[in-house]
């Protein structure tokens, strides 16, 4: 018979080179303060911030598929508008419009299993066109469709009754729940075995497949996640804005800021989007009133970084500091005291 | 010709003369293939420089090596698919060096090609495909030319058919190196031979001054007294 | 343990347009075989290992593992089933540290959880020793702790059989000797391995068998020093006509 | 005689649709760059054209040949100097980039012209048509666009199989590493496929702005249907495009017969039905 593993010295694992525990409070006093904006600021300011909740859900998701699958989508606007249609049909039959949101994501993800099985076949360039054509497609479907409104949209109805102070702090509490929900999430599917599964597919995915790893329904869990992300993000978008245009929703602007948000942030990691989203925000402040020039400026900075600086700025500090927000790693450390030992 | 460290090779020097015909031998993933990339240009050596006629070319581009008279007959013959097979051997001259090779004496030299020559490569024999890269490089005019593992794959017959015509390229003034598993044709056609172990140059010398067993135990890296032994 | 073989191809052909890098093999490995393969470049050594691990499916013949027939799933299906190889061009994850590329194999190539997966990708990095390295990330290894990275990776699939593709290139001699040394004990608990190598000492001092393989063929297979001596394998290796010029 | 009308103009369509992908084809096919921003350098053409005509007081067919030749340059450069970077990166890394400098271009154009949308001025050709019987009437137009497609088609053909520097493209296509071995310059070799690229999609853009009326964002939608006939004819095989061109412009047009709404949709539904019975493409060739 065959021995099992061979003799292991005494060893212990931990997720991350120092202890996590100060990031952890220091997330949770985050989003505590974030929580506690409606009391103490003008809504003009929440109104802001759901946007930028929404375009940093948007691009966590992004770059879970891009910077940890290798799939570069150009189409997950049409998830955007498919979980926006689907907050308003659900409204429409009387459902909360908040309540509809996860409802909404999930119907996203269930659209998003089929069309995987068509899309993750492709190759990538392939893949990106064929990821546009299925939202283009979806599009055009909802165009034609009357009950949706076609190219007029739709109005969400069930929140008219609603205070309009109240109905914008729910409003902001609802983006900032799928923006964490989003983050936190991405963060445990990356700690995941799945989340090692990924790292491993996007380096070498021959490698990959030869220790074990099942690529096909690793790719398919990302796919689907983004998509339901997506939705989720999309349901927000209706309620923060009561009105649903679609060629508005499903535009490939949104693909744009994503893709720009994660390739200035940084690919492959979790605080690489963050760090993106805040400086898409501030370009956007400082160019408000000068047009289309913030999205030239970033689309020009998005090239050259996606150039020069393939990790994008987090990737510069975390090298320089050694910095990890969100650790998802495995250390080996020789064991300590009566710590798990194992002979 | 000086030539330095890359990761498969190991401060390997050695110089070619003109004119003369340079054997490389040793077993595979000896570094022989890595060797003569590196000197056509498609690997840059990470320390060492390489010396055409006292001009140092470690940096020149593979294309510009070509056309200062580095030609490469590389391993797998490399021939253009969607190319016909005169269209293989025009491409050869690309980087207009003057001199006699011209489509009609490669002709000259293998005579099936002119009646073949629309056909796409593919449908060609491995002997065949091989006399194409031949001649494609020829066409280029080499003042070096460098020719990994011309045997390969090919029966002993077209292999011996094939290292005949090199006293004729010879003639021209050509310098060859070649890059040879097949040692006993190698040494047949050589004025000098190296023999390439693990990226290092183990056994050196003119043909005739090579015993075979020497170089079996070169090649194998089966030292003599340990090659009967399990050790 | 079942009394049948571990491994067996039968017919097993494949091509690439005019190319045959495996033309109607048949082969039988047992369990606890160690079988070292030869032969010149372009011989199909690798194709072979990756008719093997599934890599590539062959163009027909069957591939049968543990009496099961296996010639229709992928490599990640095989490397379940006890099937490990290494690759000759190491295919480390490189943002990945050298302990997460062994603990992927434990999770999902041995199909262990939590504590046995870790105990089991340090065990096996001890082994391969690269247990100072194993926090860093893969892409700062040289070419030699890459090549006993590959190893690790395989091991961490705790295989049945491990295909192991010119792991000692580069390596010093003894560097060599110390790999020899692992590879046998990996045999001791029972795994079969077939071993490519180019150093043949290094095969010679360690398999009971080796096989020769030219033109998608097996032209030798038997005791190493005997295949070795064989005319068919000495002129595959020395040259057409060797004989004559050492007579000369 | 409705359905034979429709096919009649379906394939003249798919004229067009062929000149937008041949470019995309030669990209694809030589350098595996599938060019993100192909669509919005048409309607950065269109507009060119549209500044030249009305700047020189020239005809259309005019200004194509001065849009045409600046965009071979264009392309040249922007091979050498940007998609030749991303490529050395990554070739995901091409794809990004080719998006960043289509959305670039989107707003560039959109702060610069504004979203009005346009048309080429065609003078007496906009109405000339000949009429085939009572039913069956064909516009000028689209025979012209339909000839320059097929005129363009041909010259790359001739080209690539005849010229000296088309068979270096081939064989960098080949065989990259190879052709940098017999001498070829593949950097060059590149630069000048992109010039040709560049220089096709510059005529698709004045063709298509002959055709109906432009604004900025009309680029990714030509992006979409270039990709649609490569893909359905086979990537690298010229006269594939050409026969996907004309698979694609015979759907939308019958499936605008059906209703006027679904023209377009019909075209992606067959190319994501081909898609998922042959990922290769109809004519999968190699190139030329």
């Amino acid at each position: 018979m065959i021995e099992s593993a061979p003799s292991a010295t005494p060893q212990r694992v931990t997720r991350s080179r120092r202890s996590a525990r100060w990031n952890a409070v220091a997330g949770a006093v985050a989003v505590a303060v974030l929580a506690s904006l409606p009391y103490l600021v003008y809504a003009n300011v929440t109104g802001v911030l759901v946007n930028l909740f929404i375009l940093l859900s948007l691009a966590t998701l992004w770059n879970l598929l891009a910077g940890y699958a290798g799939l570069i989508s150009v189409g997950q606007q049409a998830y955007i508008g498919i979980g926006a249609y689907a907050v308003f049909v659900l409204a429409d039959n009387g459902l909360s419009p908040f309540l509809a949101i996860p409802v909404a994501a999930l119907v996203s993800g269930l659209v998003a299993v089929p069309a995987s099985f068509l899309l993750l076949r492709l190759r990538r360039e392939y893949f990106a066109i064929a990821t546009w054509v299925v939202a283009e497609a979806v599009l055009l479907a909802v165009l034609r469709s009357d009950s949706l409104g076609g190219g007029t949209g739709a109005t969400l109805r069930g929140l008219s009754d609603l205070d309009p102070a109240l109905r914008q702090a729910y409003t902001y509490w609802a983006a900032l729940a799928v923006a964490v929900a989003t983050l936190l999430g991405t963060y445990l599917l990356l700690r995941s075995r799945v989340g090692l599964d990924l790292t491993a597919i996007r380096d070498n995915e021959i490698g990959a497949r030869s220790v074990g790893v099942r690529v096909a329904l690793a790719k398919g869990i990302v796919y689907f996640v983004a998509a339901a992300g997506a939705g989720a993000a999309g349901g927000v978008l209706i309620i923060s804005q009561l009105f649903v245009q679609p060629t508005s929703v499903f535009s490939v602007q949104w693909s744009a800021y994503m893709i720009f948000v994660a390739l200035i942030g940084g690919l492959g990691s979790i605080e690489g989007p963050i760090v993106g989203t805040v400086i898409f925000y501030m370009l956007q402040q400082t160019l408000a009133d000068r047009g289309a020039w913030y999205l030239i400026i970033l689309g020009s900075v998005a090239v050259l970084m996606a150039m020069w600086v393939p990790r994008g700025i987090w990737g510069l500090i975390s090298d320089r500091f050694d910095l990890r927000l969100f650790p998802v790693g495995y250390f080996l450390h020789p064991a300590r005291g009566t710590v798990k030992v194992k002979s | 010709m000086r030539y330095g460290l890359l990761p498969a090779l190991t401060n390997v020097s050695f110089t070619l003369a003109a004119g003369e015909t340079v054997a490389m031998i040793g077993a595979n993933g000896a570094g022989k293939s890595t060797l003569l990339r590196a000197i056509a240009g498609i690997h840059t050596p990470t320390a060492g420089s390489i010396r055409l006629e006292g001009r140092d070319i470690t940096h020149l581009p593979a294309h510009r090596r070509v056309a200062a008279g580095i030609v490469l007959v590389p391993e797998g013959r490399r021939l253009f698919p969607s190319l016909t097979l005169e269209e293989n051997l025009v491409i050869g001259s690309v980087p207009s060096r003057r001199g006699s090779w011209n489509v009609a004496r490669v002709f000259e030299l293998f005579p099936w090609m002119a009646t073949r020559r629309a056909r796409p490569v593919v449908y060609l024999s491995g002997g065949e495909q091989q006399a194409v890269a031949i001649g494609r490089a020829l066409m280029a005019n080499p003042t070096i030319l460098l020719i990994d593992e011309m045997s390969l794959g090919l029966s002993p017959a077209v292999v011996r058919k094939l290292y005949d015509l090199l006293p004729e390229l010879l003639a021209a003034g050509t310098t060859i190196l070649l890059v040879e598993q097949d040692v006993t044709q190698a040494l047949r056609v050589s004025d000098r031979a190296h023999c390439l172990l693990e990226g290092k140059i183990t056994l050196s010398g003119r043909p005739r001054d090579l015993s075979p067993s020497d170089v079996e135990a070169a090649y194998f890296g089966l030292a003599k007294s340990t090659a009967g032994g399990r050790g | 343990m079942t009394a049948g073989p571990l491994l067996e191809l039968a017919g097993v052909s494949k091509r690439f347009g005019s190319i045959i890098v495996a033309d109607s093999l048949s082969l039988v490995v047992r369990g606890g075989d160690a079988v070292g393969m030869v032969g010149p470049n372009g011989a199909g050594k690798t194709s072979l290992f990756s008719l093997i691990s599934g890599d590539l499916s062959p163009n027909s013949g069957e591939v049968h593992f543990e009496g099961r027939a296996v010639t229709r799933l992928d490599s990640a299906q095989r490397c379940r089933l006890g099937i490990a190889r290494t690759y000759q061009v190491p295919r480390s994850f490189e943002h990945m540290t050298v302990f997460e590329n062994v603990l992927v194999a434990a999770y999902r190539g041995a199909g262990l959880r939590g504590h046995a997966a870790s105990s089991l990708a340090a065990g096996v990095l001890d082994e391969a020793d690269l247990r100072k390295q194993a926090n860093s990330p893969a892409s700062r290894l040289g070419l030699v702790q890459r090549k006993r990275l590959e190893l690790a990776r395989a091991l961490g699939c705790k295989p049945r059989l491990l295909l192991l593709d010119e792991v000692a290139a580069g390596l010093t001699e003894p560097e060599v000797a110390g790999l020899v040394e692992v590879i046998e004990r990996i045999r001791a608990r029972g795994v079969a391995v077939i071993w490519v190598e180019h150093v043949v000492r290094a095969l010679v001092g360690m398999v009971d068998r080796l096989i020769c393989l030219a033109g998608g063929r097996i032209i030798g297979d038997g005791e190493p020093l005997a295949v070795l001596a064989s005319p068919a394998v000495k002129d595959v290796f020395l040259g057409t006509s060797y004989g004559e010029a050492s007579q000369t | 005689m409705v359905w034979v009308n429709a096919i009649v103009q379906g394939i003249l369509l798919g004229g067009l649709y062929a000149l937008f992908a041949c470019g995309l084809s030669l990209m694809f096919g030589v350098m595996r760059v599938v060019n993100l921003a192909h669509g919005d350098l048409a309607v950065l053409a269109a507009y060119l054209a549209l500044a030249v005509i009305t700047g020189l007081h020239v005809p259309v067919l005019w200004s194509a040949l001065v849009v045409a030749p600046l965009f071979g340059v264009v392309g040249y450069a922007v091979q050498r100097f940007v998609i030749q970077r991303s490529l050395d990166v990554s070739p995901l890394t091409t794809l990004l980039v080719t998006f960043g400098l289509s959305i670039v271009i989107q707003n560039v154009l959109l702060e610069g012209v504004s979203a009005n949308s346009r048309s080429l001025p065609t003078g007496w050709l906009a109405s000339a048509s000949f009429q085939v019987n009572s039913q069956l009437s064909i516009a000028y137009e689209s025979v012209i666009v339909f000839s320059v497609a097929v005129v363009v088609l041909s010259s790359l053909q001739l080209f690539l199989s005849r010229a000296r520097l088309g068979r270096q493209v081939r064989a960098a296509a080949d065989d990259l590493e190879a052709a940098s071995i017999v001498g070829v310059n593949v950097r060059h070799v590149y630069g000048i496929a992109a010039a040709i690229a560049f220089a096709t999609v510059a005529l698709a853009g004045v063709a298509f702005g002959m055709y109906s009326s432009f604004d900025p964002a009309a680029g990714p939608q030509r992006l979409i249907f270039a990709f649609e006939a490569v893909v359905i004819g086979g990537v690298g095989s010229l006269w594939g495009t050409l026969l996907g061109g004309m698979i694609l412009g015979v759907a939308q047009v019958l499936g605008a017969q059906v209703d006027s709404s679904f023209g377009v949709l019909a075209g992606h539904l067959v190319f994501l039905v081909l898609l998922a019975l042959r990922p290769n493409g109809l004519i999968p060739a190699r190139l030329a």
